[in-house]
């Protein structure tokens, strides 16, 4: 079973302030399929990095076999990947971890609420949720309007409000501001972002059911070396912990301590 | 035919390549990537006498040809790792080597005594670098006694061999081997992670939450090596050879040296195949360098 | 303005980088490349009493992120060192750090006591990583008293400070540090280099002729952040970082860490322009990561 | 004073067993005149290798601002350059060391002596010599038929006899066999090549003043590191040793020892 493969760059463009998006080809893209999973990708030439780093699916086009994801550059990995051109090779680990459950989600008002480079997941999660006919509502959380991509995207799928810390686009501040006029009679919410964010969100949504993706830094990805594991926010849980690369990224916003 | 097959207490090996205790859990995940019967044997991840969660996150941060890990021996527990995840290798055809912690001897002992009971396991690899609680936390891999000490007690109660694993965090390696090798160890598993740092610049405190971790990789790949080649000097017991081991051909550097066996650790991060790789490589390319098996190439670096 | 001025004892220092020992011979060829008054100071090759030719070669390998060398402390001897090599350095406006090599107690004393003279020399980097040919090899740099006692008495007869250079092959480098503390050292130098090997696999045998050689460069650096933020917890002298330093977030780094000057050695190898780029950038990046200064910067990430 | 430079390949191919050609362009080349001299190659990406590699120039086209290196893949740095492609650019250090000393070289009989990838230097070296009317014989050995380059570039500008370690090209055997028979009134010879080559050619042509081109693992290759030493044969030489980089690699043949 098809488990990794050298994918090749279709396009890697500068999309937003430091904020890149790649397409990747390959026929692993056919195992893409559930919105929240993350690609484990090697960086640069032979062991000189001995970690892969983690990067969310952001859409897939199952057709012509590619994936999209879209990177902040923060240190030497991402800035690596911002410079590979198209027709280079990466060498690819995924689908990893656990999606959002949506399967069984139809006919539903939903909230998807994201920042930063928490938004790429959420993408494709808006775009299967519309597909099985889900009224989806977005908030997006950037730091300034430079930083801002996909507002369109989203907006073809979704009521999408623009949320920015410096109020240089759309609304100013935090994502929770918008939360109270919004959350009306919301069936379940979907949320990546940073942990502070998390946090304030899953407070804030205190009454509805929703699932949140975190973020770690991984070993091997795969749930074998107990990097990236989180307690369980119940301590009658057998194990009291989860592995964020196997059990999550996802998980429900009452599972896990943030 | 180039035999790659190797012969050490306790352990009939297919061929020299396991994965390094704590790189590869306890067998389960890598299983979905290939037929764990391959492999020369298997270590798994520390067992402590009840269950630890470990160290907070963020446990390992890259460097420069190498990670560091402050995973703190997060396991369920000697009795659910027995009850729980050795049943799965059951079904293997692969010898198992059970990685042993402790804080104190008399943990390291009843670990070991419950551990080695198991059908499944062949070998204990005792995990000396542990810090020592009873001593305000001096490692009993940098203190030749306790080493010796803590070894003594865990071969009287372990009804299988014990290959101890060695700190490099010392200042005189052969000491510590010569150490363990009178308390009666039957075999070596070197090198355990070389303590490390790194620093957060916008945080502006150590980057792990645990401030210091282990060095793994291909980093210490130099320091393995050298502690290998000293203690082969002088010390006759088999060796277990690890540290930044990623190819056929850092192998067989292993076994010049003055390796046995090896382990590999960090490298099964980056590419989950690599056991299965270099075992399947590990023929042709020792015929390359002109040996005619594992055990004519190993310790050919360290006759002089 | 960012002010990257450095005070330590002996040197003022226009900024806290400076070349490490061995790594940039006595300034002369470096010169080719840029102005050498733009470094903060210069660390000579280690002198001895008399001239060494060293090691056979080779002398150097590459490895992950890193070297082994083993030159074998090759110095035309400390006499002719002052009368042949320093007056070049004279006319740069540059603080000399003299690095003093030795086989036995009388050895460092007597080198110490002729460099020391020097009017160009304004300290002095006590190496003590070299083989006690007295007491039988073992390291003056791995026994704390031995350490002590070489430090003492360099002290008695040096007319400028002096800064104990550690090597990172020891157990406990705190007991290192306190111990050179109490003998008086007026500073501290870590890391040297760790031992290491590597194999040619054709030969079989070690690569270098010496076989065992000092390993560098990027992958000790988490070791070298380790060892002196473990030294800063305890021991309230300066420290000049060093291990493995490429980058200003490199030597911001050492500084969080617990450093108060750096030394780069062998990124000078890869870029012989590395100090006076690194000294360029640094006020720039220490802004970035809101520093107002070097002593702003320094020991931030050791309070907690 | 440039000293240094991100140079461009311009070319790069496979011309023999496990031999490649590759061509850099920059105005470095400027500098780049003495035959012998050596370029020292940074490898990889950032500080991914911390040695540079030391490559001979096999031939200089000052006025397109190209120079000429041939390397064998033998290990981790030559393979990465053996993998670069045209556009691509590669940091050169140089050029370092001394070359051949020429410069009053002129209507001589010569003879050039190289092995292995000890050849290319000669050849510049050879073009430089025929330049200044000298009469120049090649001998060039080769472990085998398809490791053999540049047959057709030294015929054309001397003598060349070709030896190989087999036979299966040219004289079989060492390139000293032929000594005997060519060096009857020869001036001077140049060699350079594997020690123990050198070591048997200097034997052979005691009689003769001749130049030997070493080679020797190197650290900074600008005669900082003491990486790259070896002795005088003079005992009461002042200092006892050359440095391989700044010194070297060329040498008289009774200068060092080997
Ligand atoms: C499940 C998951 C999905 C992610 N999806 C995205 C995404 O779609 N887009 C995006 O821009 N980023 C995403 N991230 C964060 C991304 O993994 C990091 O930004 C990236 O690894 C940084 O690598 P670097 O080498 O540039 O940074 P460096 O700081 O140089 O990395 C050093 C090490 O730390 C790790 N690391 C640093 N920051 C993080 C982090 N926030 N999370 C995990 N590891 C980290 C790196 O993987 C590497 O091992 C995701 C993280 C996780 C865990
Ligand atoms: C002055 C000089 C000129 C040279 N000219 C040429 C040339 O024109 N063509 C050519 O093919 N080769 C030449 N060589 C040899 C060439 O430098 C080595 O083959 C090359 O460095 C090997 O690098 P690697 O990474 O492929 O091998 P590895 O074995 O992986 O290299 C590991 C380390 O050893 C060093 N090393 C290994 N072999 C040698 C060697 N023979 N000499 C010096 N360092 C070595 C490398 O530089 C590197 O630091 C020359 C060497 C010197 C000293
Ligand atoms: C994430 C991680 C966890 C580890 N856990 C253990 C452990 O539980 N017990 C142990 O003896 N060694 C442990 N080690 C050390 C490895 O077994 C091995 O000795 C070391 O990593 C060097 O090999 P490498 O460079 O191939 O990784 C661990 C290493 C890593 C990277
Ligand atoms: C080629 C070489 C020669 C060295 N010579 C000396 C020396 O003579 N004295 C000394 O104290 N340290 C010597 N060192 C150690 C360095 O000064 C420095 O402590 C060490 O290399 C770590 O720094 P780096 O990683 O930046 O190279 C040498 C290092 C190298 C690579
Ligand atoms: S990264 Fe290894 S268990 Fe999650
Ligand atoms: S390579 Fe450093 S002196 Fe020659």
């Amino acid at each position: 079973m098809i488990k990794e493969q050298w994918m090749t760059v279709v396009k890697n463009r500068h999309l937003a302030l430091d904020t890149y998006e790649m397409i990747l080809t390959g026929e692993l893209t056919e195992k893409m399929i559930n919105p929240g999973q993350f690609l484990h990708l090697k960086i640069g030439e032979g062991f000189s990095h001995m970690l892969r780093r983690p990067i969310s699916i952001t859409n897939v086009d199952i057709d012509h076999q590619e994936v999209t994801i879209i990177y902040k550059t923060i240190g030497s990995g991402t800035s690596w990947l911002s410079k590979q051109t198209p027709g280079e090779k990466i060498h690819v680990l995924g689908p990893r971890g656990n999606g959002f459950p949506i399967e069984q989600v139809t006919n539903k008002k939903l909230l998807v609420i994201g920042g930063g480079v928490g938004v790429p997941p959420l993408y494709y999660l808006t775009k299967k949720l519309v597909e099985q006919q889900n009224e989806v509502t977005a908030i997006l959380g950037f730091q300034t309007k430079d930083a801002v991509f996909y507002e369109d995207n989203f907006k073809k799928l979704a009521k999408t409000f623009i949320v920015t810390d410096d109020g240089t686009k759309g609304e100013k501040g935090r994502v929770t501001n918008l939360i109270p006029s919004l959350q009306g009679d919301v069936d379940y919410y979907y949320s990546c972002g940073p942990t502070a964010m998390l946090h304030a969100v899953s407070n804030e949504m205190k009454h509805v059911p929703g699932y949140i993706s975190l973020e770690e830094r991984m070993g091997c990805g795969i749930g074998a070396c107990f990097a990236c594991v989180c307690k369980t926010v119940d301590e009658t849980d057998e194990k009291g912990y989860r592995k964020i690369c196997m059990d999550g990224p996802v998980f429900q916003s009452n599972e896990v301590i943030l | 035919m180039t035999n790659i097959a190797v012969s050490l207490p306790g352990l009939e090996l297919k061929n020299p390549i396991m994965p390094a205790s704590g790189c590869f859990g306890f067998g389960k995940e890598f299983s979905e990537f290939y037929d764990l019967s391959k492999l020369g044997a298997i270590v798994i991840k520390a067992a402590t006498l009840e269950g630890r969660y470990g160290n907070d996150t963020p446990r390992v941060a890259e460097t420069s040809a190498g990670m560091l890990n402050a995973i703190g021996l997060q396991n369920p527990g000697v009795d659910k790792i027995i009850s729980s995840e050795l049943p799965f290798l059951e079904p293997f055809n692969v010898p198992v080597i059970s990685n042993v912690g402790g804080s104190s001897v008399e943990e390291y002992v009843e670990v070991a005594k419950r551990i080695s009971a198991s059908p499944i396991i062949r070998a204990l690899e005792l995990n000396i670098s542990c810090p020592n609680v009873k001593e305000g936390g001096i490692q009993f891999g940098t203190d030749p006694n306790l080493a010796a000490h803590v070894t003594e007690q865990v071969k009287k109660v372990s009804t299988k061999p014990v290959y101890v694993k060695l700190s490099p965090n010392v200042s005189d390696i052969v000491a510590m081997a010569k150490a363990v090798e009178s308390a009666g160890a039957d075999g070596l598993s070197m090198i355990n992670t070389l303590t490390g740092m790194s620093f957060d610049l916008h945080k502006r405190k150590p980057l792990l939450a645990n401030k210091t971790g282990g060095l793994s990789g291909p980093a210490i790949k130099p320091v393995a090596l050298r502690m290998i080649y000293q203690v082969r000097q002088e010390v006759d017991l088999p060796i277990i050879g690890m540290g930044g081991i990623t190819s056929c051909e850092d192998v067989i550097e292993f076994l010049l040296a003055g390796a046995n066996a090896v382990a590999i650790g960090t490298a099964n991060f980056l590419d989950p195949y690599i056991c299965e790789k270099i075992i399947d490589d590990l023929p042709a390319k020792l015929q390359q360098y002109g040996f005619t098996s594992v055990e004519d190439c190993s310790q050919k670096g360290v006759a002089l």
